[in-house]
Order: C-alpha cells, then structure tokens, then sequence
C-alpha cells in the first residue's frame, strides 16, 4: 500500500502496536539513546520479529491448507468419478470453502475455540460465545495516554500464542472447509446438492465444532484434561480423518450405492487429475501439519520432516504391495499410499522421530490398501472414493500408533512431556488407553450424529438425486453444466 | 452378408455386448455419436448464456452377420436395448456385398 | 549453498550488514562481552529477525501473485474458451511473465515507485528514473572501515520499508503481471497475438506506471495528497482492477464480436480448469491482499481474513442468485462469485472488518451475476470472459465500498488514520469522495488511453486475426499448436 | 495443537529452549526486572525471532521445491508425451518423491552431508555416517539443571546455520527428488519401470550423493578448497543440472529411439499441461534458488530477483527465436524458454545482478532452443523431453556464465568474496577457470556412471519395455490403467 | 428407405440441423470425423519438430428417410452445408434394408 | 460406387492413408471406434476393482471408391494394414446408389 508516506512513518504496523518503542527509535537522532531506551526499543523489535517470523509461516501454512482443499481435493477427488459427475465433486468443494468460511467466521470458531479452560465461562463441552461474528479476534482501537497527557491511539489485534488471533482462526478455519469436502467422497455421484448443503451445515456445527473443541481447546479429549488422561492429536487424527471418515462409511451405508455399482464399470474418468491433487495434497499437507504448531521453530520443522516421511514411505508401500499382489504398481496406488501416509501421521506430527514415522506410513499403506481393496469388497458398501478406507482407517491407525511412538525425545516439553516418557516406546502404556478411548469416542460420537441427521434428511428433503438425474450425472443434472466439452 | 447399426443408450451397451456374445456373436465395432430425435436434450447455462443442447449422447453399435443370422441379432440387441422409453434408439439394416479379413484375406462369411 | 563454510562464518549474508554486532557476538567467547556490546548484538539479531520474518512473508506474497497468473488465471480462462483457442489464452499468460517483467526491470518499477514525495525529482504524475534498470534497488558493495582502520567490506541491499527493496520490486512486478492478463479476457479469441504483444508494452507503459505512481507513491490519487483527499486502495482496486477492467470493455467495443456470437453456442470447453483456476487464484489472492501490508503483521492476518469472507460470501451469492432466479446453482457461478468477493475485497482489504467483509463479498456475489448475465446482454457486447463484468465492476464496488467501510478500529494509525474516523460506518463522509474522484479519474483515464491506442493499433498493425484464422482457431492459427491430442 | 494450555505456557516450543528467559519473563509480573534479566529475554526472543523468519521462509521454500516435482514436473512433463504414456511419465514423478525420500532419510542426507571440513572424519570425496537414519538431524531431549539444582528438560533441535538441521535436510531432500525425475524425461515412453526403479536409486547414491558433497559440502569442487579455485555453484546448476542432462542423454543413446521416431507422429498430447506446469515450475524455482541461501535475507530477494528475471527473459528469447525463424511464437517455446532460463541462472542465483541475469535468461533461450531443434536432429537421438537439451545445455552455460557474471556487489562478502573481484566483469578470469572444471569433472563423472549403470541394467534386468508393451503404452502395460477415461 | 451421410463443416451443423428440421426431418445422428481429401490440413511445430496434419476435423451426419423424402433431405443439406470453398465436403447415398424402433419394435418408415 | 470400411490399428493409419494416396485415392474419412471380437482387451484395476475392457482402440477408414477401382483400394489397405496378428481388422464393402459434392452439386464419380 502507500509507500511513500509509509517510509516517512516508522515500520509499518506491528510497529505502532509499540509506540514507546517507536518514539525512542526517533528521538534517537537527537540525542544518543539511554541503555533504557534501546532496551525498550531492542525487546520492541524483537516482539515485532518473533510476531513476523511466526505470522509469516503460519499465513502460509494457511494459504497450503485451502490450497489442499482447490485445487488439491478437487482434483484428487474428481479423478476418481466418471465424466458426467467431475463437476459435481468440484462444485461440493469450492461451495464448501464458501459455505463453511462463513459459518466458521459467524459462530464456527467461538463453538471451537471460545473459552479458556479455568476461565469463566468455559465448558469442557462447547466452545462459548467469545468469538461469535469474530469479537475478541478482530482488530480494534485502544487509545493509550502519552506521557504528556495527549491521546496514543493504536490499534491492537488479540493474539493466540505467538501469531495473531485472526492467523489462528484462518488456519483452524480452513480445517472446518477441509474436513466436510473429505466426506464428499463417500457420496460422490449420487447426493442431492441441496441437501448436501443442509448436512454440511449441521455436520460442521454439530459433529465438527464439539469434537474440535474437546481435542483442542482443552475439553473432554484433550490430552492432560480429557479423558483416561486424554489424547495427543498433533494435526487432526480424530477431529479431521476419524470424524470425516467414520461418517463417510455411515454415509456410504445409509445412502446405498451408486446405479450399476458391481455391474457396470466404474473406473476414474481423469486419473491424471488424481496425481497431481495427491502431489497438491502432499505440498499442502505441510501447511496442515506442520502449520499445527501454530510457530515456526523446530518443532514445526520435526513435524514437517515426519510429514514428508511418512507420505513417501506410504507410497512405496501401497505401490509395493499392488506390486508383489498384481505384479503391478499403479500409480492410483502410489497416489493412495500417499495420502495414507500423510492421514497417518497427522495426529502424530508433533510427537515423533522420522524412522517411526517412515514405519506410520509404511504400515498405513499397507493397511490402508487392504482397508480399500479387501475390506470394501467383503462388506460391499460403495465409498466411492475411499473416504473411510483412507481416511477413517488411515486416521485411526494413526491415533493409535501415536500412543506407541510418541516420545519425550520430540514432544514439546512445556505442553506435552514436561520430560516424562510419553508412548509406549518411551516406556509409557498410558497414552495409548488415551487414544484409543479418544478414537472410540468420535468413532460412536460421529457415526451416531451422522446417522440420525441423515435419517432425518432423508425422510424430509431426500438424500439421493433421482434416477435419471443419477444417470444423466450430477454435472447436468445439479448444476446444468458439462465438465469438458472437446468438439 | 448383414450390416446392423444400432444406435442404443450408453448405459446399455453392456448387456448388448453380452447378450450378443451369449448368441455367439464375437464381433462388433462400436462408435460415439450423438443423435437428435424425440427425445429432448438438456438445457446448459454458463453466465446467463443459455445452450440447448439438442444432441444425446448415444453409442453407435455395427455388427456384421451372415443373412442367416440377421433375424437373431435384431432380436438380441431389441431386448437388451430396450427401456420402454423414448431415445432407446433405432437399428438401420443394410446389405454387405463383401467382407474381408485383413491378416488372412479371406472373404464373405469366413471372414467374420 | 556451501554448508561447510557458512557454519565457520557466522549467520550468512544479512548478518554481514552487522559486522559490529557480529564481531561482539565472536569475542564472546574469550571474554564476557559488556552490557552494551550484548545489547548491540541483540539490536543487530532483532533487525536480521525482524528483516527475515517480514521478508519470508513477502517473499511468498509474491510468489503467490506469480502462481495467480500461471498457473491460476491461465486455467481459470483458458477453460472458458472452445478448445481451438485454448493455447492462445495461456500464451497471453506466459508470453506477458515474461514481457511485463523484463519491462518492469528496466523502467516500469522506476516509473511507477520512482520518487520519493517531498525529495528532490519527485512528480505526483509519473515516477522518476531513480530505479532505471534496477539501479538503488540491487545490491551493492559498501566498504566501511573497521576501528584499527581495515576495510570492512559488506553487501548492502537498499530497504523499502521493512523489507529489502528488491522484495518490495517483485511483489508489485507481480502486479504489473496480472494486471494486462486479466485484460486478455475481453478478446479472447479473436485478438492478433503480435497487435497483444505491443498493446501490452503501451497498456503497461502509458496507463499502469502512472496509475500506480498515483495511487501507491504519493501521486494524484494517493490518499492524504491526492485529490478530493485522495483515495484508500490498499492492494489495487483502481490500479488493478478498475483499469483493466474498463480496458477490457473498451477492448471488447472496438474490437467487436466474435464470429458467430450469439448465433453459435461458445460454452466453456473445460469448466473443470475453471474451477482449478479460481481455487488458484483464491488461495494466490491471499498473497495479494495480505501481501499488500508489505510487512507480515496483525494488519496483514486481518486483510487476510477479510479476504477470505469476502471470497466465500461472493461464492455463496453467486451461486444463491443462480439458485433462485434458475433453480440450480452452477459450478461456474460459484467460481465467479469467489472471484467477484475477491476483487471487491481487494482496496479495502486493510481497512474494513470482517462481516463488512462479508456484506461486500455477498455485495459483488449480487451485483457481478448482474452485470456478467443482464448487462452484458442487454447493451450486447463480446466481453468473452467477463473481464469487466467481474473486475470492473467489481472493483468499481469495491473502491466505494470502502469509503463505507473503511474504519479506524482496523486501518494503519500512522498510515491512515490517526485515530480519527476514515470511512462512512466511522462517521467520515468525506472519504467516500475520495474514492469515487479516484474512480472516475481511473474510469476516464483508462478508457481514453486504451482507445486511442486501440484505434492505433487497429489502423497500423490490425487488431483481430484473420476470419479464416478466427475460424480455425488461436492455437493452430497464431501459434502452430493443439492444446490436447487425445487420439 | 493444543490450544487453552499453551496459552498457559509461554511462548510454544521454540520458547523452551531459552528456559531463563521464559522465566525471567514470567517473573516480570511480580517484580520488575532487572536490565540484565531483560536483556537475556531479548536475546533469546531475538534468537527465537530470527529462527522464525529463517525457518518461515526455508520451510515455504522446501514445499515450493516439492510442488515443482508434483504437480510441476508431473504436469510439464507428462503433456509432452503421448496420451498413452501419460501416467507412465507421473508414476515416476510421484514414486521418486517416495523413493528418493526414504532414501534420503536412511542414508542420502548423510552420505550428501556429512563431516565438516575440518572435523574428523570428513572427507572431500563423500559425505560420512553423521547423519545416518536422522540421527544428529532429529530431536533430542536434553536436561540442564536449573539453578535450584532441579532438573530443567528441553528438547533440543540441532541447527545448520540461522535454521534447524530438518529444514536443511527438507530442503535439499526435496533436489534429490527433483534431479532423478528430470532424467525421466529422457527416456520417456518406453524405459521399464522396475529398471528404472533400480537405476534411479543407484545415481542417487553412486552420482548424487558424491556431486552433492562435493560442491556444497567444502567437498572436491567446492568454492574456495576445491579443484582450481572450485567453482560457485548457488542452486545447482552442476548438482542438478548439468548431473541430471548429460544422464539423460547418456540414458537416450544407450536406451536407444522409440519405435516409430521420425516416421510416426509424436506431438504432445496435452500442451495445456506442459504450460500450466511450465508456470508452477517457475513458482518452484523462487523456492530452488532464492531457498538456497538457506535464509530470509537481502541475498535471498536478489536471487528470487534474478531468478524471475531469467525466466522473463528465457521465455521472450525462445519464443523470440521461433518468431524470426518460423514465423510463428509458440506456447511450447515460450514455456520452454522459461524453464531455460530458469536452469541457466539456477548456479548464478546469489552471485549476479538483475541485468546479467536477464541477459543469462536470453542466451539460455536461445542456446536451448537451437539445443532442442538444430543439435538434436543433427545428431539423431531421442532424448523424448529434451532433458539434456534444456538441463544439460542450459545448466552448462549458466555454470560458465556464473564465473563471467557473479560480482561481489553481490556475492556474500564472508562466504565469497571478501570484497575482491568475484567473476570476469569483476577483473577476475581464476573463476571461470574453475567454473570450467568443475563442469568438466560434472560432465564425465556423470556421464561415465550413467552409462555403466545402464550396460549393467540392461544385461541384468533388461532397460526398455517389449515391444507390444511400447506399442500399447506404458500407462496400461506397466500399470494397468488409462489416463483419461473420457466417454 | 435410404440413408444419406453427409460429411460437413464442423460450423455447419447448427444450420443443416435447423434446416432439417425446418423440413420436418426430425431425426439425425451425428459423429466426429476427420477427412482428408482436397483441403489441405495445416502443420504443427513442436521444439523443431514439424508434423504435418493431413486430416481435417469434420461432422458426420447421418440421417434415414424415406425414399420419397430423399431429393428434400439432399436438397436440404446441400443448401445448408455449402459455403462454395473446398472442403465442403460430401453426401453418401445408400439403401437400408430395413430400420426398426427399439423401443416399440416397429419397422420399416413407421420406425423413423 | 462403393464404399470401403475399413476397421484398422490406430497406428497403421499413417501407412494406409499413404498407401492409398501413392495409388491415386485422394479422399477418406476416418473415425476413431472400438472394436470387438477376436483380439483380446486388456484389464484395469483401480483399488482393488479389475475391469476387463474387451473394446480394443481401432481406426475406422471409409473410403468411397467407382465400381472399377473398388479392387485396387481393397488390395491396398490389405496391404498397409496388415500384421499377420489377430485384430487386424476387417473391410465391410458396400454399395452407394449416390454421392454428391456439396460444394458444387456434382454428383456420382464426378463428386469424388
Ligand atoms: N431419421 C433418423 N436418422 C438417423 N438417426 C436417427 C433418426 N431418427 C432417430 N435417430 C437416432 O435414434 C436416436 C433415438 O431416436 P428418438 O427419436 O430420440 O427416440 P426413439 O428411439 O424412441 O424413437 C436418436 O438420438 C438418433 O441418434
Ligand atoms: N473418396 C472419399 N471417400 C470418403 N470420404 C471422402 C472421400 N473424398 C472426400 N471425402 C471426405 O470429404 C471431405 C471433403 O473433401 P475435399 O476433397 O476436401 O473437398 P470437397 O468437399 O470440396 O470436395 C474430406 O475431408 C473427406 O472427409
Ligand atoms: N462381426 C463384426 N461386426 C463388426 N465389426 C467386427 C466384427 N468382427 C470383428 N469386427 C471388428 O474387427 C476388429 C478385428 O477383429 P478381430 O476378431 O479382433 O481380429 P481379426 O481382424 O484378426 O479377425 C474388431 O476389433 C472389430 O472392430
């Protein structure tokens, strides 16, 4: 913005958020500073820095997290249907990132995140109203006295941590559009639009808000607090891939199949678009997990290098199983496995050493592999795209395997270990009671509330398009558009 | 010899292939097309643009028979193909005065 | 780079431009160093820290900008053309990476940032040559002297602001980028590739260096200076929108129809890459907009989060016209609507709350679905992508939006407001003229440049393409080229 | 993560590793502190600063280098082939990332990385064990007492220079992922992909690893210690390119033509891809270059500076050069171009100023171009994807270009020059010397290693597909899917 | 009853569609083709590589008629398609033996 | 006249066409199918779900020939097109009561 008045002032905004600072920074070319002055100046600057550095990595971690929503899940996603519903799977993702900001900005993330634990007010069991239509999160002007009595008026912006209020609520803001589009694979070529939108809504405020709150605003599952002692989810294992996952099964069941499912072939209609949304997810993911530390310090650094770990190791390991079961790698495989391993460690980012993480995403692509060939077939439900099979199994995995390999070694200590073994491999059973009760609990909790909003949207506005439209595809049918029109 | 064209919905073609192959018919070529007749298209609308689009997608299928077997292949396709409802689509009969198999040049029916 | 070495020297580069403080920090190990040597050190730590965090920030600000026109908005309008003249859109794109920047290094950055007002040289009207081929901006070799009298030689690089002016040059180059791709959209189609290529040398030398000297350095319209108290664009509603939007109208009327407008059907050959795109270009925005604070602070995550909910309230307004004047809600509408909230949010990005934010972004939903579906039909012209039903009026709603909007509890102290009111909600009536001066001023002037250049062009080197070539298509006519070879 | 207790705690993470700080601090609402207590809390918050910004940038430059393999590469690449092999060529974009991460995680960074000149155990000929499995990179728990005698834990994160040893090992990770997958394209539709499997693990550990050592770890061909002075080598102009050209055409003569090469038809399938991924390249390679200066500083903007310059300047001389010669700029040349410009300045990053490097970018263009037409038609061989042709040619020019070009107006004084002459224009002929060898040792070593490893493959496990297998296409053959499924 | 396909301009269709069914022919069934013939194709560059392509992207138009109807459906489509350059492109004339409607079985012209 | 269909492999398109411009025919139209019969498909798997796709890529060529040179074409894409492997194709030989040039109205061998 306006550059040349900008010089005349002193360092652009943050700066004014520390005036007695600035005012010694400038009288300094009068007379020399005192010792006093450019201690005061110098803690200044480097409150400006710190909030610099951190702002800096977690405003990009949050652009990567929308990023993995469009184009990454969009893409990935809408591979893997047939021509005639690629829109269709697009057009729930990008009306998510819509939908879902502005619920999130209204009340999602005073329900979340409203309320400190020991504070009036608070509730282990629903964020309160702090927040609501971003109150206490949103800049305002404070007006301080100078020292001769005149007004210093500044504006101040409410910090979480070490970054902004706002770059926490954008980060967090961009799980609440993340997490629903995840469900969409489950009922991919089938779901009425309108009342997919009725059960976003309902799902993000009833399932997402609470289980978000409990895991990380200090209630029910938090770890310390939660119960059996709570749980550690670096990134999301049971708010974003359980909860997401568990209701995309509950989906795929109450919904039932898709038209000529088992008869007719189904393949992906543009499995190019499937890679490179798996190469956009892995890129992103990085934001997702790493950007969970809600700092730029060598925490999110071990947390980035896991994350790349894992992912890669879940690639070689799903590609490797088609591999030695079929005598050939696909490179849908390959892209899965990926996305497996990046599932899996998310709720451990923060708690891990990169040899166990290389085994979390080994592990995941295996599992995850059968969860998606074997598992599927067996019980004949129709996930379109896998959501549970990656991400409600790949999830759950993870939250459990952290109880095995967190360790003290990588946990931060003040929050986590406070130096004390955390996994099993450190020597303590505990944690994994913690996270398995925590698993169990947005298992039951998602899968119920899933159930009954369904039944309910069932019975009033329909869940299925109907038949022709289904035929026809949802492109046409929904939204009266084609995907590629090539002639 | 027969030329049967069959102009048939996509989701059908299927049970065409296998209806046909359960008879013994192990040839056929199929085509995408796009035909215009009774049954209406749809409607596109991009900004406040609106296309009618007037073509349906359908799949061409071209089986050749022997005149012996005409009477058997229409029958197959009309079966498998049919829905009842409008733009299930037409078979076009016409005659062959040869065919020829490429790799081995033989002719007529021992070609097919 | 060399690791080795770098570990022996102490904190690469930037800490060369603190040898003092350098120097105490090596010391430190014979002797403890003096309060006033560890301050000195800690002073110089808190400039490198506070360069770094401000710097990364802007560094991937502009990054994002680049990644907004290739590959944003090359996918988001190369989809909307037939398939014939898919490459002649993404050329336009690629081709002008390259011209615009090599232009901006050797004169355009100096003719628009040029000048510093109140110093010798400076012109409200048109940048100086104190930046002619990326002199004062690159670095240099500076030799200071050391106590005992021995050269101190160090590496300067000039600063603007917080941030090396080298950053501050690529964010803005950026800028001068997208600005005459987002033109491409009213000709496509139909424009010479040779008459684009001079067009833009012209469009970016005569109408952008001044309107962003203007607006962004003090000129004309910058607020404080400028006319009628000059006008608030913190990341381009009038550099960037308003004037390639109005360009791209006066482009779509001299230029004429498309052959067979109106009696062909001309539907977006690839929606899919449409909707990419505008996931693109809503993740690259946020560089843009936030970037725009050229500083990574609270006012950046603030313009930043406006972003967002203006982003997502036009997604939803869209596609909600849609919903309710035609029954069903299209994929294409929900991406213009994102991109229409993101254009309107844009001048007002450092000034307005967020549910303003959100009130605008639900404003430009309405208002662009309007102008891009009823306007554009009823005066009849080939505006082929809407360049100006989205950013022109968008933009033009978004500059005086903010003159309602803008509000001390947000904007800059030192920059903007002084703690006094600044827009319309504040109580300041005044600001909104500012604003609509400011427009109008863009309005006339971009239209009466653009023409006349036009009629040039037109008359010298011709301005459309052959009919036979139109027919045949861009990509085969202009460049030799089929975008997809599928057989 | 967790939310309401890190509020109640300081600072997150990074915090703790200054606990006196973080106390003296918290101590600070009792009682005031002292000058010297103050001081240490602006130390450490200046330490935790500058590792922020640091780390912010590094971390955006590790994910910016993995986003140019997938989608960037995967996108360039795979449009250039036919559509029938379009998977083939992303399968080994997104193996390799899994490949060469575990890889690099095992032994890789070690081998790359190990010992410091001058510490036992370094040698200049390959990286030792210290960083075998992560060790000495990953986090460790470390406990100081505090002065009460009780125990004070804190995990520590070993750093590399102003950032964490994980983000170095991150970032360079992401080059051993990127050098492999460019070879890819020269033996592109028609290599076996076990084979290739198996190569591509053996030049990463017998070709990359040492190269690597050599040049940025004070190895053989390092500036400064090695031979003939050593050679300058910013991002990786012999590392990555040169290494990665002269395989790939060592891998298209051994490999021999594709069936069908110069009589059939082998136009790209998909041009849209290959300019979408020509733009995320670009984006990409901010991250490649103005990454390696391993921190946000001046340097770093100046690379990213010369860097865009490069490529602008890259894209108008190919383009360019078709214009004159055939009439006709094509999309193809202008991408091309860019990514030849981007190669060329890739060694000259952080050592030349914006108008050399514009200057770099258009001798690449049209050396490249003439590379990719003239040379290798004269010549014969199907190098599918002009691997050599632009990495190989333009990595060539740009590392002897650096030694012409490279200034210490903008050279790091402590780690380059000292203030003396740097390159030609400096008045110094000794760098391009070493420059000239050190591409030399490049060229050879690489080309020697390839073509044994090659001979050895193709007796043991065979080099290419069989011939039904080519004919029919690597996607269904070596993976058994389709790209596109579009009926 | 005779079929008549029509290889036309890919711009043309619109128009040989309307003109049809201005005629009261409502049924066609269409198809991408590529022709090659008098009209020359054009050349693709690619880093130096030089392709000619000799096909031209063309509409196949296949419509049924009557055989009384078949001089208007001629007539028809000649009118519609022409711009009068090469490339205009060409009509097949040819007798189907029979045409029956899938859906209701119906032969002969009734079926059309 | 006669019309000569050829079902052909996709990459034998180059040498027919060439095939058949060496020997003085100078038009055909061609159209991407698929093909059924004798030459196995091949099988997909996506997670874990195997499709077999049994319709194999083919190129149709139709050429419209005189009566006289109706040998001469037929001999020539035998030629071109073959492998001596299973899925060479086939040729479907019929009769044309008429063509017609839209260009210029001319009609039977004139309008070739
Ligand atoms: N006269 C015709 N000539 C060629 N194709 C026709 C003709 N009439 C119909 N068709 C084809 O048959 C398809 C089905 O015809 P339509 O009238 O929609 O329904 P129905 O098959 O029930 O009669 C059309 O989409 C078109 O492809
Ligand atoms: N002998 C032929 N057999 C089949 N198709 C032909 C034949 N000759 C021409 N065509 C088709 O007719 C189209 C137009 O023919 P062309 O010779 O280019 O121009 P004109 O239509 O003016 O005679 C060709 O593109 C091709 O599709
Ligand atoms: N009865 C038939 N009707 C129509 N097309 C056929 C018939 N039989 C074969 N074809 C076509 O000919 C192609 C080749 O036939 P195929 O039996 O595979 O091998 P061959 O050509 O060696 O006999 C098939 O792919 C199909 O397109």
């Amino acid at each position: 913005m306006v550059r040349a008045l900008l010089l005349g002032a002193c360092l652009v905004g943050s700066c004014l958020a520390w005036p007695a600072a600035a005012r010694a920074q400038e009288e300094a070319s009068s007379t020399p500073p005192s010792i006093e002055e450019r201690l005061a100046a110098a803690e200044a600057k480097g409150e400006e820095a710190a909030l610099a550095g951190h702002n800096a990595w977690m405003l990009t971690s949050a652009a990567l997290v929308l990023f993995m929503t469009a184009p990454g899940l969009a893409m990935f996603y809408s591979g893997l249907v047939r021509k005639k519903n690629v829109l269709g799977v697009m057009m729930q993702c990008i009306f998510l990132m819509g939908l879902m900001t502005v619920l999130w900005g209204l009340y999602g993330y005073s329900l979340s995140f409203g309320g400190t634990r020991g504070s009036d007010g608070y509730s282990p069991y629903i964020g309160n109203t702090e927040f609501l239509g971003m109150q206490n999160v949103q800049r305002q002007l404070v007006v301080d006295k100078n020292a001769d009595g005149t007004d210093a008026p500044r504006v101040d912006t409410p910090m979480e941590g070490v970054i902004p209020r706002f770059t926490h609520m954008l980060f967090q803001g961009m799980f609440f559009i993340i997490t629903p589009a995840l469900i969409c694979g489950a009922f991919a070529e089938r779901m009425k639009f309108s009342t997919m939108v009725v059960f976003m809504i309902l799902w993000g405020t009833i399932i997402y808000c609470p289980l978000c709150h409990w895991v990380w605003d200090a209630g029910l599952l938090a770890f310390g607090p939660g119960l059996a002692g709570g749980a550690l989810d670096f990134a999301g294992g049971t708010v974003v891939h359980i909860s997401s996952g568990v209701s995309a099964l509950v989906c795929a069941l109450v919904m039932g199949k898709r038209l000529g499912f088992g008869s007719e072939p189904m393949p992906p209609h543009n499995l190019t678009y499937t890679v490179l949304g798996a190469g956009m997810l892995w890129v992103g993911w990085f934001g997702f997990n790493a950007g969970s530390e809600l700092a730029s310090d060598g925490l999110a650094s071990s947390a980035f290098a896991v994350t790349h770990f894992s992912a890669a190791a879940g690639t070689l390991a799903w590609a490797g199983m088609e591999w030695i079961l079929r005598g050939k790698p696909s490179v849908l495989g390959a892209a899965s496995g990926a996305v497996a391993g990046l599932v899996c460690i998310t709720p451990a980012a923060g708690f891990v050493q990169p040899l166990p993480a290389m085994a979390m995403g080994a592990a995941a692509g295996v599992v995850c592999f059968f969860a998606c060939t074997k598992l599927k077939h067996t019980f004949g439900y129709d996930d379109s795209l896998d959501a549970f099979g990656v991400h409600g199994i790949g999830g759950t995995l993870g939250a459990i395997l952290t109880g095995v390999f967190a360790t003290r070694e990588v946990a931060d200590v003040a929050l986590v270990s406070g130096g004390n073994p955390v996994g099993l491999i450190d020597g303590n059973p505990q944690l994994i009671v913690g996270q398995i009760v925590a698993v169990l609990v947005t298992v039951v909790f998602a899968a119920v509330v899933t159930f009954v909003l369904l039944k309910i949207l069932d019975a009033t506005m329909g869940l299925r398009v109907k038949r022709d439209e289904e035929l026809q595809g949802l492109d046409l049918s929904q939204h009266g558009e084609e995907g590629y029109i090539f002639i | 010899m027969k030329k049967i064209e069959a102009i048939i919905r996509h989701f059908k073609l299927e049970d065409v292939k296998n209806a046909l192959t359960e008879r013994g018919v192990h040839g056929m070529t199929i085509c995408e097309v796009r035909g215009f007749g009774r049954q209406k298209g749809h409607t596109e609308m991009y900004r406040g643009t609106e296309y009618a689009v007037d073509f349906v997608p359908k799949v061409k299928v071209e089986v050749v028979c022997s005149d012996a077997n005409l009477a058997l292949v229409i029958d197959t396709i009309m079966r498998a193909a049919q829905t009842g409802q409008i733009g299930d689509g037409k078979l076009f009969i016409s005659d062959l005065s040869d065919v020829v198999r490429i790799r081995t040049g033989e002719t007529g029916e021992d070609a097919l």
